[in-house]
């Protein structure tokens, strides 16, 4: 086994061998893609069908701003508003969000970084992508036949009794929804428990597969919890038995309970992948060893952890008693400390660096910026006092797309740029790119800043149509949307236009230090002609630093 | 609520105040943070911007004490705002005693108050100034939350249970009101004014001076069906003497008679009593405790009684009718049960209410 | 067909040299040797046992918080369940639990034949588990103790028919929950026997066999909570 | 490493007595309804289920020999689902009166109660 020591130098122009086998022409033809095996092709099966969730999100995102233009309801009925808001949250959070970075970059890269073949099972990995696509197809069933009007909390009684809308529809798509994501995580679990390359002890390991790591303990505790949730709100559907319904004895409070128990893990789904691929480009940009790399390490399994306690900030309006909401409060508090934490190393792995503008930096900085207002108007949120007052209204609504849109999307898109190089053996065009980043930037800002007051002026959630004085906001919160769907636009075009005629990468082109920049862009179908051996921890640029740590 | 642009809406209770205070403490917080995280991107960015390709950074590894300094630092900080708006918050949780007690029902797409002396209005609420107010809301069919921003203050309304809301009101004007918890088609439309007024005001408003308020949502002209009930409210009935009808009507006088070796307990100075159950349980007779003894009787049997009580449910006893049957027991002093063979005023049908 | 090399208890089977592979070489692709690859298959059956615990965890925590507050119909419903049965099913999978535990060693030990056998057991005795449940919802039926569809049963006057009607759409959920997962198992089973009548196992390469005992013994597990639980609520 | 390398082998009886340990727990469980314990009913039952389940699962499961990380796995599951059970139980218990809340009273904020402004 030779020790693939990687070259920190970037690599530009080393022309492509012609002939030389990589996963894209080791096979053609649908059955190549369609029965395939290897996770790279199954991370791209997953590409494709995510952005094209992300679009069918995005039009319903587009719809609910225009129709906020103007106080009365004027461009759809208020029925027609309920099922665009729940489709739109329903869309992006379980079909983009959740399965976004571990189905597409995770797939991709986790392999690749840990010097394996291939995951453990891949056939479970393939199964997973069958599953992702039958509950997207169950749930646009569901959305074209007429939609479902419970917002994507589905709380009941409304969604068990007067809801007159395909609840179980989409509620069986999103229950099966979540056997793929099972199927993902059990995966990477397995594989970097037990296929790492030789050398690569934990403390090795590249802080994205720590983060990816956690993210899939999150998905094995708390998806099952959801997907059985779902099953008792399709089964009082039916039934009529009063599990969740007062007037047959049930309580509409455990069903919250059973439901947030998953769903607040599920933003730390949603949002410690993101940390993981910021934690890569700040490193590879500033051309430097991660500051205090055991704190962000541990600070994703205690966010993971932690992330478990705290369910109930989403309740301490609906009745719940006054002691467990203290309690919830109290541990809401210490869960923003790890995200605090990792902010505080990216910026400090900064200083005494050596920092390129490229556009993947240009998305971390903007995730560390957004992230860090979202993260912080979350303590307002825990606060138990202010809550009350702006609890259910537009505060809410800022803060989670701060964390969702601001946090999540920015990093994913600075991983895609990072890996595209490595996925598809092109460059994106950087000026292009950098043009995207700023739109993008300035039309998140401008749709959700606004959000914040409106939220404090006492704005609810789900309003068809609000009252006048919140006009001259939602104005300019529907203009910067526009914004933002051009800004979301432009990647998609450079980024097929890449395909074509983008610049030869060559094996390595930012000059970074992980595994999956030492073998060929894009990769050969079994990754390494031979498997590595590890004898550095990670991020190691210079000489000096090697044996510095060596 | 003028018109105008402002930050933040009016502070019309005791609450707006200490809430608005913890908010802005936590907002300096974070705008402090955000910005010394911005600046240090920029500063970082612009002074060690990469100057040519083979530039290699000095190593370096991180500092633990610097970094458990931070995490001790920011626990200081966040529990210090926890403990800042618990406190605010256990102040929300508990009600004075002696708060007047107004009855708020929900249900889709209105909210029905009732007032102690029989006044009653439809996403109307009028409420005098200075004093605690305590508002016990139930729903008739799905979960709404009563909003009133310029109060600071939310509280979701459950079917089948009743949660409470009290506030203190410190200026005098109309205020907006919404219902904050998604409840269908028209939850945007659910909503309404609440009107802060001077104590003599309020008594003249009370005893019917002014015509009952509603506040139809903007262009439904069809007469909706709650309007008989609205007329209904006329001051000379309080509730509790409605209630006390019903009490008659429903033959509960039966059974609840002023003895006690009757068939069923004594029911004077029960509010708030500690009553032992037949399972050796001890239940506090809240308004919770009274409401599932009407509904479902034999969820908690009173020790020493049989479980014969009949069901009330929704379709004979309405929530509105229910917190007037509330009422009248919970005003029930010693010796103050109508004895069986009073002759009550002609049993009210229900269309001419 | 049957490897039947009977091997001195005790020694290393594995570690036999002159080991003829009598099946063709069952290593994936992407794995370095058989070890690797029975511990990656353990393991991943560990950590979706996990997920079933959580799975399993959902509507007891329902139950818990109803059983908490209708205590006195819950245990009144409770007593229409028949005690013998659910303790004879429980001693049923018990029993399955042990054939598997021995299927399990044989297999170690290269004892295929005995392999066979034991895993036809586990299959009759599972399949003689869903008999009784399934007598059992026959019984319920005639009683009209099926929630939503047909709960016409009387109740003596202290007890609220709607939350017995609970307590039942609990049982029958978590009951039938098992019983598709013993169904799943069932199927498992069968496929192995067959792959073992064909000899597709051998001493070096068992692991599927251990992987579906891991799960059989869980639905064991989950049965050993549910039988007390639902069938033994007493005053 | 060349071919499996099973750990050692328990003798068939070893399994024949946990069988018969278990069936004699399940009498005893059935036994234990049978009392009249009151409501030590569910308490007592489920702590039989659980040494019922630790006999499975160490020597059925070959818990003994599977090393730290399944038993990890399963302690770490085991105490997501207490997380969930004893959150929310606390939720319920301490819902219906709040007198626990009144030695709170005191800390509450005074500026809330008197009319301010």
């Amino acid at each position: 086994m030779t020790t693939a020591t990687v070259e920190p130098r970037p690599q530009m122009r080393e022309p492509r061998p012609r002939g030389r086998i990589d996963y894209l022409n080791v096979d053609f033809g649908a059955r190549s893609w369609l029965l395939t095996t290897d996770h790279k092709r199954i991370a791209i099966l997953y590409l494709v069908s995510i952005t094209l969730m992300f679009i069918v999100g995005g039009l319903f995102a587009v719809l609910i701003r225009l129709e906020l233009a103007t106080p009365p309801g004027d461009l759809v009925s208020a029925d027609t508003y309920n099922r665009l808001f729940t489709m739109h949250g329903v869309v992006m959070l379980f079909f983009f969000l959740i399965p976004v970075i571990p189905s597409v970059l995770g797939n991709f890269l986790v392999p690749l970084m840990i010097g394996a073949k291939d995951l453990a099972f891949p056939r479970l990995n393939l199964a997973s992508w069958y599953v992702y696509m039958t509950g997207a197809l169950v749930a646009l069933w569901a959305m074209l036949a007429g939609g479902v009007d419970t917002g994507w909390t589905f709380y009941t009684p409304f969604s068990t009794r007067s809801s007159h809308s395909y609840v179980i529809g989409t509620a069986v798509g999103v229950l099966i929804l979540g056997f793929s994501s099972i199927l993902t995580a059990l995966n990477f679990v397995v594989t970097i428990h037990r296929m790492r390359a030789p050398g690569l002890t934990w403390f090795r390991l590249p802080l994205f597969i720590w983060s990816t790591y956690a993210t899939s303990l999150i998905i094995l505790l708390g998806t099952p919890v959801i997907t059985v949730t779902l099953l008792l709100l399709a089964a009082e559907r039916l039934l009529g038995i009063g599990i969740f319904d007062p007037r047959l004895g049930g309580d509409p409070i455990l069903f919250q309970h059973l439901f947030w128990f998953y769903s607040h893990p599920a933003v730390y789904i949603m949002v410690l992948p993101a940390m993981g691929v910021v934690s890569e480009l700040v490193t590879t940009f500033s051309r430097k060893t991660i500051f205090g790399y055991h704190f962000v390490a541990f600070a994703s399994i205690a966010i993971a952890v932690l992330g478990f306690l705290v369910w109930g900030h989403h309740m301490f309006v609906s009745g719940q008693s006054v002691y467990a909401s203290l309690i919830f409060s109290f541990l809401s508090y210490l869960v923003a400390v790890p995200s605090a934490i990792k902010v505080f190393n990216w910026t400090a792995t900064l200083h005494k660096g050596s920092v390129a503008f490229q556009t993947p930096l240009l998305y971390a900085f903007g995730f560390i910026a957004l992230f860090t207002i979202g993260g912080l108007t979350g303590l307002v949120l825990a606060a138990t006092a202010v809550d009350v007052h702006v609890h259910d209204t537009y505060f809410v609504v800022a803060h989670f797309h701060y964390i969702m849109v601001g946090g999540t999307v920015m990093a994913y898109m600075g991983g895609l740029h990072y890996w595209w190089p490595k996925m598809t053996g092109r460059m994106y065009p950087e000026g292009w790119a950098k043009l995207g980043a700023l739109i993008i930037f300035v039309g998140f800002n401008l749709t959700f800043f606004p959000q914040f007051v409106l939220g404090y002026q006492g704005m609810p959630r789900r309003y068809h149509e609000y009252a006048p004085e919140f006009q001259v906001l939602n104005v300019m919160s529907s203009a910067g949307a526009t914004i933002l769907g051009a800004g979301y636009a432009l990647p998609m075009f450079y980024f097929l236009w890449s395909l074509r005629s983008g610049k030869e990468a060559g094996p390595n082109p930012w000059g970074a230090t992980g595994l999956e920049w030492a073998t060929s862009s894009p990769p050969p179908p079994h990754n390494f002609e031979t498997t590595p051996t590890v004898t550095l921890p990670p991020y190691i640029y210079s000489r000096k630093e090697a044996d510095v740590v060596g | 609520m003028e018109p105008g642009f402002s930050l933040f809406p009016e502070q019309a209770s005791t609450f707006a105040g200490p809430v608005d205070t913890v908010y802005f403490a936590i907002v300096l917080v974070s705008v402090f943070f955000s910005a010394l995280t911005a600046i240090l991107l920029f500063f970082f960015a612009i002074k060690y911007r990469r100057r040519s390709n083979d530039e290699f950074p000095q190593p370096t590894i991180g500092s633990s004490r610097l970094e458990v300094s931070w995490v001790c630092f920011l626990i200081v900080v966040f529990l210090s705002m926890f403990f800042w708006s618990a406190q605010v918050y256990l102040a929300m949780a508990r009600p004075p005693d002696h708060a007047l007690e107004i009855y708020v029902v929900g249900r889709q797409w209105m909210w029905k108050v009732q007032h102690l002396e029989g006044q009653r209005e439809i996403n109307e609420l009028h409420v005098p100034l200075g004093r605690p107010i305590k508002l016990v809301m139930t729903s008739e069919d799905v979960i709404h939350s009563f909003y009133v921003p310029a109060f600071r203050l939310k509280q979701d309304v459950l079917p089948g249970r009743y949660t409470s809301l009290w506030f203190q009101a410190t200026k005098p004007g109309r205020y907006r009101l919404f219902c904050a918890e998604y409840c269908g088609t028209d939850h945007s439309r659910m909503g309404g004014w609440v009107t802060v007024m001077e104590p003599a005001e309020y008594e003249a408003w009370l005893t019917g001076a002014t015509a009952p308020a509603t506040t139809r949502p903007a262009g439904t002209v069809e007469r909706v069906p709650a309007d008989d009930w609205l007329l209904g409210g006329r001051a000379d009935l309080s509730m509790a003497t409605r209630g006390r009808q019903l009490f008659l009507k429903h033959q509960c006088i039966a059974c609840h008679s002023a003895d006690a070796r009757a068939r069923a307990p004594v029911l004077e100075e029960l509010a708030g009593a500690t009553v032992p159950l037949q399972d050796g349980r001890r239940a506090i007779a809240d308004d919770d405790y009274l409401r599932e003894s009407i509904r479902l009787p034999r969820a908690k049997v009173v020790a020493g009684y049989q479980p014969i009580m009949p069901d009330y449910p929704p379709d004979q006893l309405d929530e509105s009718e229910l917190q007037q049957l509330l009422t009248f027991i919970k005003s029930l002093k010693r010796g103050q049960t109508p004895r069986r063979n009073e002759e009550t005023p002609p049993p009210v049908r229900k269309d001419d209410r | 067909m049957l490897s039947a090399n009977l091997v001195k208890p005790g020694v290393l089977p594995g570690a036999l040299p002159h080991e003829a592979p009598a099946t063709q070489e069952p290593l994936a692709s992407q794995f370095a040797d058989l070890y690797q690859q029975r511990e990656v298959a353990t393991l991943g059956m560990w950590v979706f046992l996990a997920t079933e615990i959580l799975f399993f965890g959902g509507p007891l925590t329902a139950y818990a918080i109803y059983g908490g507050r209708f205590s006195d119909d819950f245990v009144a419903a409770s007593e229409r369940l028949s005690v013998p049965l659910g303790a004879l099913n429980t001693v049923v999978l018990l029993g399955s639990s042990l054939t598997v535990a021995l299927a399990v060693r044989a297999a170690r030990l290269g004892q295929f034949r005995s392999v066979s056998l034991l895993v036809l057991a586990t299959i009759v005795l599972g399949v003689v588990f869903l008999g009784i449940k399934a007598l059992e919802y026959s019984h319920d039926y005639a009683e009209g103790l099926i929630p939503g569809i047909r709960f016409t049963a009387e109740w003596r006057p202290g007890v609220e028919a709607r939350h017995a009607e609970l307590f039942f759409f609990f049982y029958f959920f978590l009951t039938l929950l098992h019983a598709v997962h013993m169904l799943v198992g069932l199927a498992a089973w069968a496929v192995l026997l067959l792959r073992t009548l064909r000899g597709r196992f051998s001493v070096r390469w068992n692991a599927p066999i251990e992987v579906a005992g891991l799960y059989w013994h869980f639905v064991d597990v989950v049965w050993v909570f549910l039988f007390p639980l639902l069938y033994l609520l007493r005053h | 490493m060349e071919a499996q390398a099973p750990s050692h082998v328990q003798s068939s009886w070893a399994y024949l007595t946990i069988f018969a340990a278990l069936v004699v727990l399940t009498g005893t469980t059935v036994g234990a309804a049978l009392a009249p314990l009151g409501h030590w009913h569910i308490p007592v039952a489920l702590l039989i289920a659980a040494g019922k389940a630790i006999l499975i699962y160490l020597f059925f499961m070959h818990g003994l020999e599977s090393g730290r990380l399944v038993w990890l796995i399963v302690m770490g599951a085991l105490l997501c689902l207490s997380i969930l059970l004893s959150f929310t139980l606390a939720d319920y218990r301490s819902r219906p009166d709040d007198s626990h809340l009144r030695g709170l009273r005191s800390a509450a904020c005074e500026q809330c109660r008197t009319t301010s402004g």
